[in-house]
């Protein structure tokens, strides 16, 4: 009963974190901060929810695949962020100025 | 339990509505490309949800293929379609 | 009771989004939006092969739809402009 | 990237071809309609007979004992098709290698993690054909984004790897599926027709083909000319010019 809620917090946590980064990356005014909102989503909100799962699956190598995503994830999500952010830097796009 | 996770994955997919927006209108391609590696991250959330609510263990292959090939396309994008010039457009 | 309510939302806005994507991918003018739009249209579709039981196929969608079809047409996107780009440059030479 | 426009849409056309498709249009929506209102609502399909049969295909995922066993017609010829699109693609000459400069160590690291994951998903995914959703093209499918992955870095097939045996890959899936097809007619058997006590491994042989077949093939598609044509000397986009 006790780890339902933890994982329910953990899930809705998760929920929360894919909200604000889709509304950092309608609501933000250029490429690098956009990119800001929306790794935030991708690393922590997916993990969060990967968490909230992982607590109630029923075997080790379920939770271990679910890990497997969440690291893929961050890998490929840092990888492909720092891409665009030095490509557009590159292209001469300037971050935004109030 | 079911009903929560049921209830987040249609909420995921209303974020992943609203974030269609920016692949609509841009402006540069470079944001259009972010909408669309969130999507990507979202829809993973969402089958993970669906696979632990329907009890489809065959969804988190579907998931696991989705985290994959979202940096194929990315890697793509940035190594061949972003060209000079794009960023008036 | 609302499980299958959820769900039944979940798929009418699944399908309503599909043939909404479709509409702008096929009437976009820019391609590159088209293309960005068509992946985000694989993914959607492969969610809804998810909910039609048909996981087979929605792996075989995540794989090509979302995969490799996008590194494609932005391959082929790429050739596409510096070949344009070619003939723009030899006509300018042409009419001066 | 400039902005590339559709030269055709940029016309309206006349308001007598746009009514010629509305109502083209419309009249297939209704036969589409009609179509499936007259389905009936609770048809006899093959379901029941592919459960009742699934342990003598060999394999216990439904999908696959269709694909791979009772409709193995459908997979022989999907094997052709790629073959022939890649036949197509390669007689049009070919585009020219549109290399990009930049040499960037986070891509780098990050391509020389993905592609093996990759080849293990693909082997994972063959594997798992046989009992869940999976199976050969799917696994295909990620060996080939593997490929891509490389040929996003620039990666160039070795040119004493790009005649016979590119070729030889390239067709083994189609080959081995029909020998193994044939190889049973000479055993009183229907052609494509495998003895229930071997089908399992059999299938997962034409099976283990067919994905570096399809891997490879779509991984060319993707490269657009063959690999042992220089491609420099053919065409010159002149993109530096």
């Amino acid at each position: 009963m006790i780890i339902d809620v933890i994982s329910a917090f953990f899930i809705l946590l998760g929920a929360l974190f894919f909200l604000a980064g889709t509304l950092g990356l309608l609501r933000f005014p250029d490429v690098y901060t956009r990119l800001h909102a929306l790794t935030k989503s991708d690393n922590v909100g997916l993990g969060l929810i990967i968490i909230g799962l992982m607590l109630q699956v029923d075997s080790w190598l379920v939770a271990a695949k679910l890990l497997f995503i969440w690291f893929l994830v961050l890998l490929a999500g840092a990888g492909v962020a720092h891409l665009i952010a030095s490509t557009a830097q590159k292209r001469g796009l300037k971050p935004w100025k109030k | 339990m079911n009903t929560l996770y049921l209830a987040v994955a249609l909420f995921l997919l209303l974020t992943l509505i609203a974030g269609m927006w920016r692949i609509l209108h841009g402006p540069t391609p470079a944001d259009r490309m972010l909408a669309a590696q969130l999507f990507g991250t979202t829809a993973v959330a969402c089958l993970l949800l669906l696979s632990q609510a329907l009890e489809q263990p065959a969804l988190r292959d579907i998931a696991l293929v989705f985290a994959l090939l979202a940096a194929v396309t990315a890697i793509a994008f940035v190594k061949r379609a972003w060209l000079k010039k794009s960023d008036e457009s | 009771m609302e499980e299958i309510s959820i769900l039944l939302l979940f798929d009418v806005l699944v399908g309503l989004t599909l043939v909404w994507l479709a509409w702008q991918t096929l009437s976009s003018l820019d391609l590159f939006r088209a293309i960005v739009l068509f992946i985000a249209f694989g993914l959607l579709m492969a969610l809804a092969w998810v909910r039609l039981n048909a996981p087979d196929v929605a792996l075989a969608e995540a794989t090509i739809g979302a995969g490799l079809t996008g590194a494609l047409f932005l391959s082929a996107l790429a050739q596409l402009s510096a070949s344009t780009k070619r003939k723009d440059e030899e006509n300018k030479i042409e009419n001066s | 990237m400039r902005k590339i426009k559709l030269k055709i849409l940029e016309k309206k056309p006349s308001l007598f071809t746009r009514l010629t498709l509305g109502i083209l249009m419309f009249l297939l929506a209704a036969s589409l309609a009609y179509a499936v209102w007259s389905l009936p609502t609770q048809a006899l399909g093959l379901s029941a007979e592919v459960a009742k049969n699934v342990e003598m295909s060999g394999v216990s995922n439904p999908v696959t004992a269709v694909l791979l066993n009772y409709r193995s017609y459908d997979t022989l010829l999907e094997l052709g098709v790629l073959l022939l699109a890649l036949f197509g693609v390669w007689s049009l000459g070919g585009v020219s290698a549109n290399k990009s400069s930049f040499v960037n160590p986070i891509l780098d690291f990050l391509s020389r993690f993905l592609v093996p994951v990759f080849i293990l998903f693909s082997g994972y995914l063959l594997w798992v054909g046989g009992f869940a959703p999976g199976g050969a093209f799917q696994a295909g499918a990620v060996l080939a984004a593997a490929g891509v992955l490389l040929f996003l870095n620039d990666w160039q097939l070795e040119r004493k790897y790009s005649g016979f045996s590119l070729r030889f890959v390239l067709v083994l899936g189609l080959v081995l599926f029909v020998a193994i097809g044939f190889g049973f007619v000479f055993l009183d058997r229907v052609f494509l027709e495998y003895p229930p006590q071997l089908a399992g491994g059999l299938i997962l042989l034409i099976e283990a083909a067919a994905t570096l077949s399809i891997g490879i093939s779509l991984a060319a598609l993707f490269l657009g000319r063959d690999p042992s044509v220089k491609s420099d000397s053919k065409i010159d986009t002149g993109v530096h010019k």
